[in-house]
């Protein structure tokens, strides 16, 4: 049986999931590179600290694990390396959005109400904290919305870890104990090659496009 | 089977030998209405002796085509007639056709002779054998449903059988689909015998010509029998008309009083007929061309009408 | 230790091929161990045989071979080995021509085996996690060998493949958690197990929501890197931009892996929800992927372009034929999948002598004439356009009016209408652009092709298959595939 | 020796394979392949005729059962066979044509040494000829099909044979196009039935339209309609047929001519007769209506033709129409349940059906001979060719006789047959679709008068007068080969002709399979000398007598002759010029000229535009050149096809714009493919 719910941890990690759903509409409104990067190091930490507090709560100790991989990876990891690519390639600071900041935000919103209107039929499943599903798929949402709206290649990398972000909250919101430890370690692993291999090809890009808009990139089409 | 050889020799002297007369009198009555004296109803007989007798001239460019037509002219009409019934009821040949038969025969005789239109390169034959194909083939469709419309009433395309079936109790020249059918066919007579206003057999103007212009080349003999051919076709063609729409007079038994009133019956009303033909002839214009087929899409309708009212009636 | 060595091998090879200097050596070593994965294969379809269509289990479950990941252990195999041998000429050349640099050469050679060691760890994996990473692990190593030219294009190419495959398996990764979370609760406190067949052996008492929803995120997910429109947006891309035995990897076999995981799925939600709304969805996105393809065939102007647009159609056939779930249908899938394996590389086999010869794609550019001035490439690329058009006397085919007689026994007649009139549109399109190829006058100005005798083995092997396997299928071949059929119908 | 039909058939496609394995062996042996190829065809074909002929004459009980060929492939893929009597008439025509276009390629493909390759001619040719045989002969669904789709691509293969032409590709393209829809309605059809039998062999297959519910059974009607329409070439789906015949080399394009398209009429008496069971009236009239429309269309294309090879591609559209009213008339009286009528109109089709096999094969080959002499397919460049090649000529001659439909060849037969069926039908009902008959033999006729007159024109613009061009004033002969191949097709028009009492015998297995009756002892009178419909009463012809009585009528003006004309002169002169100086060819009429009343008076049709610029130096009326140009409309092609083709190509244009090229609207597919489907299923 789940061990019993202690309501702080509860409520915890409901307020941990909010302000990661918080800081992904930053990362929607948010134009400097440098300090979107921070954010999503922000949100990976955050996530860390759910898993932590999972851990925790529930005696699960190999959540720990996913803890300090998460840390590791996501928080420390791969926001260095994003940052010294940044730095390398020397990318312009602005980010144009194809859809103005309010627009943005209402797509969001609709996103995030979206997220609950799916989530609700099997929010009896959650084993813990109010609505963690409903903000992970949120989450997941507005990282696919931003890698749509956003035109440089570094920010789709980063709304696609946020996506994977809300994929790791919901992992650790349904199931608990988190998914069997070679998984979580291999997704892990996955995950920062997928960055690495993505960054190689920014790099590349930016080298041989002389811009990181791939906007741009529409040579290839019919 | 049994071949009926007396009258099958006394049906093709008969085609021989009344044909030119047919067309004689035709002539002779034409120039009469219009006030002319006229050649002499014999004459066709003095030309086909004449053009028999003479030399004869043939274009270095002809091929046997050419030498073959007038044969296969003047043989189709005459097979042609003898499926046709004339003095009796029971035409010599009409086991072996009947008026399917006839048509594809005469179709047969035209296709060679607009063959041999063809051979002799010159551009008065092509001309002459477009028109023929073109006019011939229009007329056709007007011409098969006149027939059907017989036929079937008859139950049979056989000849030989519809007259029969003619004398039954149910026939009557009444009947309004067989006036319509009758008025097609006429119309269909005019075109194939080449008669205005269709085309005018009298003409040589070269843009008027048709039937004429095919034969432009021929001469002597094979002319001679091109024209019998013609007149012979021509007599087929209002026998036909006449014993299918008026059964009247047909021999009944095999004595040569029946045989007697029956060419009796058959002269009259080839004579009404060329009367008729002779009639509209004079009273009407060469139609052009090209409105010639408005002529026999008329001639279409009433056979379609026919058809229609053999189903109304 | 079958399934371990069946791993190992093309893992090994790529390993060492990162340390082999001589290039003879990298191209043996690739071609000796894709050769002996066949070998490994064929063993392997033996023993499912032999266990009487039982798996062959390892690691505790860890991995497992059923009839379905055999015979797609099977097309993996012969599909890779195809590629290696035509690799040789076609990379030489490259070389020669300095359109591939030594490292690029090199990457291809490592990158390969890997690419290869993912799929079949696809179909090998019972966890479906494992399967996922497998996945992602197949779309990386082959990112890198579409960008391999470093062209513009292929670099562009490369990253809408990563990116719309990224975010794919991001989606998938959702589903396949939400899988997990279904079994949550229902095996009694203990941790419930992510393998595959565990999760069927309990797949009634999953949770039916979040199953729905599970397999929406996977059909998506997996669909996008399965190339089901309008997923697909990166299948032509990189099909045609990536070094013609990549494409061919990547036509030939990387879709239908991605197929084979949608596909357990399929298997598992039918079994859940004992409803056909997978198989709707299913037959949906395949109908509209197959429709779709057409147009895009008819007014293409760009050979591999093309190819890539028909393996699209392709897809779509076999997913119809999937959620069609009447026994001639998914008989009639299996063997399509099949057949198209065969088919496929030997045509990018035929567009990548072309573009090395012609150094372009374009059709308008490639003139017309093949026949006279490539007569081999023309001759085989023709019987494969024959093939691929599913004429007989070739294997797609039967392959296809399977499915479509299949389609009159289940309840789904009218998409057959469908199926044919698409198939007819792409029939059109392909028709018309390879006749303007391969017959006509040349330009005169080419000389006669030079084609080594391993080219012609290369694009001859698939295609004598194909052709001994449509006039002669095997009984136990025929076997593994009804058994396999069984196995996606959801019967023991 | 009881299956000797059998094993002859068994030797005959051997005989194909091995023809077609020859080819490819010696691609690089012309004359070798030549011998070979064509040798092997000519006697596999043989073997086929006697097969087929035993069939059909002993009623073959041995041989009406199904064989199997090879080993199936998959449990339900069987490769079986078998030859009813149906199977084996049309078997009888392949073969009989086959052979005869064996021996004519062994002169004709001569003159493609040096400059094609021989060996994959013979090799294609061989295979399609197995690939029709097996059409003809399939016992099943699948193997049907697949000798179906073996078919249009091996005609594909051979369409194209002279690819460096683009107007050779161009129809290649659209005729296989045109066959894979065709392959497509066809095998939806089959599907349909294999729905109902639940299995694939055509015995299961018989009368499986009782078990249909009557949508489904109109649904496969029509699909069968289109789907073997297509392949036969009916109007509006014959396109491609004129198209196609004409750039294949000529012995291809008999044998597409001939029985290819045959294979269209092969697979709806099969599904309509043998399956469908029963039929409601429509499908007969519509059959007999769309059998009208294409005779009198097809006709009327034809004469505006100047190209000899298409000209005779659209006089096949024409007795494709001719034979489908033989069996839409069969179809309604099967309706009404005449079934002795039926059996009258399906052997008016089915004989109309193998004397146009055997009359088009004659004409193409005389055409290929023409083409082989002078190298060019216009007739307005031929002319005199009938003192350079006189047998082909002669040979063209009983074709254009025949074709015409003018006794006493084989033409006049059928559709005498058929005019008798027509009006016969008349009787058998009362409702007002009667109207129908003798309408459609009115159309009948015209389409008759017009084959008329485009043979003369065929015949005499090719042949006859001087000739229009230096190719054709050095035109040849051609060798023993050719004119032995149009020889046999020429004696069987002929023996079509004057023998059908007792050619009408070896159909009555074939009508007592399909309708249940065998009339011909009611066919035949005295004899077999009379050919009867049905009574003697009812109409009788006999094409053997009227020709007996041409023999004894000509003496009378050989006698006139000998009584007037013995003392006159024939001599040769110039044709009468008008006083100019001489003739020129250019004084001749042409091709398109002789067709200008026809032209006109169907102008609503045709829409003729014609195109004339003058050259002058003082005044228009002293022209120095002019060009002249006209042009028909092919209504279907610009009213339906073209605009078709244009929509789809604009639409698909549209529909490009799709993928683009830019990421961010892929990735908002999958978003919104994503969201759409959240918000339907995951409430």
């Amino acid at each position: 049986m789940n061990p019993p719910t202690s309501e702080s941890a509860a409520h915890l990690i409901t307020l941990l999931a909010s302000i990661m759903l918080v800081l992904q509409l930053l990362l929607v409104v948010q134009r400097m590179l440098v300090a979107n990067i921070r954010v999503f190091a922000t949100q990976s930490l955050l996530l860390a600290a759910i898993a932590a507090v999972v851990g925790y709560a529930y005696h699960a100790p190999h959540v720990y694990v996913v803890a300090v991989l998460t840390l590791a990876g996501k928080v420390i990891f791969l926001p260095w390396w994003l940052e010294r690519l940044v730095r390398q390639i020397k990318i312009e600071q602005e980010i144009d959005a194809f859809v103005n900041v309010p627009a943005a935000m209402l797509i969001c919103g609709a996103q995030t109400v979206l997220a609950y209107i799916v989530a609700r039929p099997i929010t009896s499943l959650e084993r813990l904290g109010n609505n963690t599903l409903a903000v992970a798929i949120a989450l997941m949402l507005i990282g696919f919305f931003l890698m749509i709206n956003r035109r440089k290649a570094i920010t789709q990398v980063l709304a696609l870890l946020t996506m994977e972000n809300g994929v790791m909250l919901a992992a650790i919101a349904l199931t608990t104990y988190g998914m069997p430890l070679v998984v979580e370690i291999g997704i892990f692993f996955d995950v920062v090659v997928a960055v690495m291999v993505l960054g190689i090809l920014v790099f590349r890009i930016r080298e041989t496009f002389a811009s990181m808009d791939v906007s741009k990139l529409n040579e290839l089409k019919w | 089977m049994n071949l009926d050889l007396p009258a099958l020799l006394a049906q093709t002297a008969l085609l021989l030998l009344m044909a030119p007369l047919l067309s004689g009198l035709i002539k002779n009555w034409k120039a009469k209405l219009q006030n002319r004296r006229g050649p002499r109803i014999w004459q066709p007989y003095f030309d086909v002796v004449k053009f028999l007798r003479k030399d004869m001239v043939i274009s270095e460019h002809a091929s046997w085509i050419f030498l073959v037509t007038p044969y296969v002219v003047f043989v189709t009409a005459l097979s042609a007639g003898l499926m046709v019934p004339m003095i009796t009821a029971h035409a010599p040949m009409s086991l072996f056709g009947g008026a399917l038969a006839l048509v594809g025969l005469l179709a047969l005789g035209r296709f060679f002779l607009a063959l041999g239109g063809l051979d002799p390169a010159s551009a008065f034959g092509g001309m002459g054998s477009s028109r023929e194909m073109t006019l011939s083939a229009i007329a056709e469709p007007a011409m098969m449903l006149a027939i059907f419309t017989v036929a079937i009433a008859a139950g049979s395309t056989n000849l030989s059988q519809i007259v029969l079936a003619s004398h039954g109790p149910h026939w009557k020249f009444l009947d309004p689909s067989h006036a319509l059918a009758f008025a097609a066919m006429f119309i269909v007579l005019l075109a194939e015998t080449g008669r205005i206003p269709v085309d005018n057999p009298a003409t040589h103007l070269e843009l008027t010509m048709i039937h004429e212009a095919m034969l432009l080349e021929y001469s002597g003999r094979y002319l001679a029998l091109i024209e019998w051919g013609a007149s012979i076709k021509q007599l087929v063609l209002m026998s036909l008309l006449a014993n299918i729409f008026f059964p009247v007079g047909l021999a009944a038994d095999a004595t040569p009083a029946a045989f007697g009133l029956g060419l009796l019956f058959l002269v009259a009303k080839l004579v009404l007929l060329a009367g008729a033909v002779v009639l509209v002839e004079t009273t009407n214009a060469k139609l052009r061309l090209f409105r010639v087929p408005d002529l026999l899409s008329v001639a279409f309708m009433l056979g379609t009408l026919a058809l229609v009212s053999t189903f109304l009636f | 230790m079958l399934l371990i060595s069946i791993l190992c091998v093309p893992f090994v090879v790529g390993l060492l091929c990162l340390f082999a200097r001589p290039h003879a050596l990298m191209e043996a070593l690739n071609i000796a161990g894709f050769a002996s994965v066949l070998i490994l294969g064929v063993k392997l379809f033996k023993t499912v045989l032999t266990n009487n269509g039982n798996a062959v289990t390892q690691w505790n479950e860890f991995l497992r071979a059923d009839a379905l990941s055999a015979w797609m252990v099977l097309l993996i195999a012969i599909v890779s080995l195809a590629t290696s041998l035509y690799a040789v000429r076609y990379f030489r050349r490259d070389l020669a021509n300095g359109t591939v640099t030594e490292r690029g050469f090199r990457e291809y050679y490592v990158l390969t085996p890997l690419f290869a060691t993912g799929m079949l760890l696809v179909v090998l994996a019972n966890n479906l996690g494992v399967m996922w990473i497998a996945v992602e692990a197949t779309a990386l190593s082959s990112v890198l060998l579409v960008a391999l030219y470093n062209r513009k294009t292929s670099l562009e190419a490369a990253w809408k493949y990563v990116m719309l495959g990224g975010v794919g398996l991001v989606l998938a990764l959702f589903g396949t958690i939400f899988t997990y979370a279904a079994a949550i609760g229902k095996t009694g406190g203990e941790m419930p197990s992510f393998n595959w067949s565990r999760l069927l052996a309990m797949a009634p008492q999953l949770d039916h929501h979040l199953i729905t929803l599970a397999f929406i995120f996977v059909l998506v997910g997996y669909g996008t890197k399965a190339g089901l429109a309008p997923m697909h947006t990166w299948l032509p891309d990189a099909h045609s931009e990536a070094p013609s035995p990549t494409s061919a990897m990547l036509s030939g076999v990387s879709l239908k892996i991605a197929i084979y995981a949608l596909v357990r799925f399929h298997i598992l939600v039918t079994a859940c929800l004992h409803s056909s709304f997978s198989s709707n969805l299913l037959i949906g996105f395949g109908l509209f992927s197959m429709l779709l393809a057409g147009p895009f065939i008819l007014v293409q102007q760009n050979l591999k372009r093309m190819l890539a647009y028909s393996s699209l159609e392709h897809v779509g056939l076999i997913f119809v034929a999937v959620g069609m779930n009447a026994p001639l249908t998914v008989f009639g899938a299996l063997l399509h999948m099949g057949y198209h394996a065969l088919t496929k590389p030997v045509l990018f086999f035929a567009a990548g002598n072309i573009q090395q010869r012609f150094h372009t794609l374009d059709f308008q550019r490639i003139g017309s004439g093949l026949v006279r001035t490539m007569p081999v490439t023309a001759l085989l690329l023709g019987l494969a356009t024959v093939a691929v058009s599913g004429l007989p006397p070739f294997g797609l085919f039967v392959s296809e009016l399977t499915v479509l007689a299949g389609s009159f026994t289940s309840n789904y007649a009218w998409a057959s209408v469908v199926i044919l009139i698409s198939l007819i549109v792409v029939f059109c399109g392909v028709l018309n652009k390879m006749a303007g190829l391969l017959l006509g006058p040349s330009n005169g100005a080419h000389a006669r092709e030079t084609i080594s005798l391993s080219n012609i083995a290369a694009m001859s092997l698939p295609l004598g298959t194909l052709l001994v396997f449509t006039v002669w299928l095997p009984d136990c071949l025929r076997q593994l595939m009804e058994l396999a059929g069984n196995i996606i119908r959801g019967l023991p | 020796m009881e299956n000797l039909p059998a094993t002859l058939l068994n030797l005959s496609l051997t005989g194909y394979v091995l023809g077609a394995v020859a080819g490819v062996l010696f691609l690089r042996a012309e004359k070798l392949a030549n011998i070979f190829t064509f040798g092997c065809a000519s006697m596999a074909s043989l073997c086929g005729v006697v097969s087929s002929v035993m069939v059909l004459v002993t009623g073959a009980a041995a041989a009406n059962q199904s064989v199997q060929l090879l080993p199936s492939l998959i449990p339900y893929i069987h490769f079986t066979i078998r030859v009813d009597p149906l199977s084996a008439f049309f078997l009888l025509i392949v073969s009989l044509l086959g052979f005869a276009l064996s021996t004519y390629s062994l002169g004709y493909a001569k003159g493609f040494f040096g400059r094609k390759n021989v060996g994959v001619l013979g090799a294609f040719f061989n295979a399609l000829l197995l690939a029709t045989v097996l059409t003809f002969v399939a016992d099943n669904i699948w193997l049907f099909l697949i000798a179906w789709e073996l078919m249009a691509l091996t005609a594909y293969c051979l369409v194209t044979f002279d690819h460096e032409e683009a107007e050779t590709r161009k129809a290649g393209v659209l005729y296989f196009i045109m066959a894979h829809i065709d392959a497509g309605c066809v095998i939806l059809g089959f599907l349909l039935l294999f729905q109902a039998s639940g299995d694939y062999s055509f015995a299961s297959l018989h009368d499986i339209g009782a078990q249909m519910s009557s949508g489904k059974r109109d649904a496969a009607f029509l699909l069968f309609l289109i789907g073997f329409g297509i392949k036969a070439g009916i109007v509006p789906l014959h396109i491609w047929l004129p198209v196609a015949h004409p750039v294949a080399p000529s012995n291809v394009s008999a044998l597409m001519s001939g029985v290819i398209i045959k294979t269209g009429i092969y697979g709806l008496i099969r599904v309509l007769f043998d399956f469908l069971g029963t039929p409601p009236l429509w499908w007969g009239v519509t059959m007999l209506t769309v059998g009208t429309i294409s005779a009198v269309l097809g006709v009327l294309y034809a004469l505006m033709e100047h190209d000899l090879k298409r000209l005779l591609a659209y006089h096949s559209i024409e007795n494709i129409g001719i034979i489908v009213m033989g069996l839409g008339a069969a179809l309604m009286f099967l309706h009404t349940g005449h079934t002795v009528l039926a059996a009258l109109a399906l052997i008016a089709g089915l004989y109309h059906t193998i004397n146009h096999a055997s009359f088009k094969g004659l004409l193409f080959l005389g055409a290929g001979a023409v083409l082989h002499a002078t190298h060019t397919r216009n007739m307005e460049e031929m002319g005199g060719l009938i003192k350079r090649m006189p047998q082909t000529a002669f040979f063209f001659l009983i074709g254009a006789v025949a074709i015409s439909a003018l006794p006493p060849l084989n033409g006049f037969v059928s559709e005498w047959l058929t005019y008798q069926a027509l009006l016969q039908g008349f009787g058998t009902t009362d409702s007002l679709m009667r109207l129908i008959f003798p309408l459609s033999g009115a159309m009948l006729a015209l389409t008759g008068a017009l084959a008329a007159a485009c043979f003369v024109k065929a015949f005499g613009i090719t042949f006859l007068a001087q000739p229009r061009s230096k190719q054709a004033e050095q035109a040849h002969e051609v060798s023993g080969s050719m004119r032995f191949g149009m020889g046999v097709l020429a004696a069987a028009c002929v023996a079509l002709g004057l023998f059908p009492t007792q050619f009408v015998q070896l159909l009555d297995p074939l009508t007592q399979q399909l309708t249940g009756q065998q009339i011909s002892a009611q066919l035949s009178l005295a004899n077999g000398l009379v050919l009867a419909s049905l009574t003697e009463k009812s109409g009788t012809v006999s094409t053997l007598g009227i020709s007996l009585m041409f023999v004894c009528l000509l003496p009378i003006p050989f006698a006139l002759w000998l009584v007037f004309a013995r003392k006159s002169k024939t001599r040769r002169g110039p044709t009468w010029d008008c006083g100019q100086r001489g003739l020129t060819p250019q004084m001749e009429y042409t091709a398109t000229g002789f067709s200008k009343p026809i032209r006109m008076i169907f102008k609503a049709l045709f829409r003729p535009r014609r195109d004339v610029q003058r050259e002058y130096e003082f005044s228009p009326y002293f022209a120095t050149t002019i060009r002249f140009e006209s042009h028909v409309e092919e209504v279907f092609e610009r009213r339906i096809y073209q605009p078709l083709q244009i929509l789809i190509l604009r639409v698909s244009r549209q529909i490009r714009a799709l993928q683009a090229g830019s990421i961010h609207a892929y990735l908002l597919y999958i978003f919104v493919t994503l969201l759409s489907l959240l918000l339907l299923f995951a409430r």
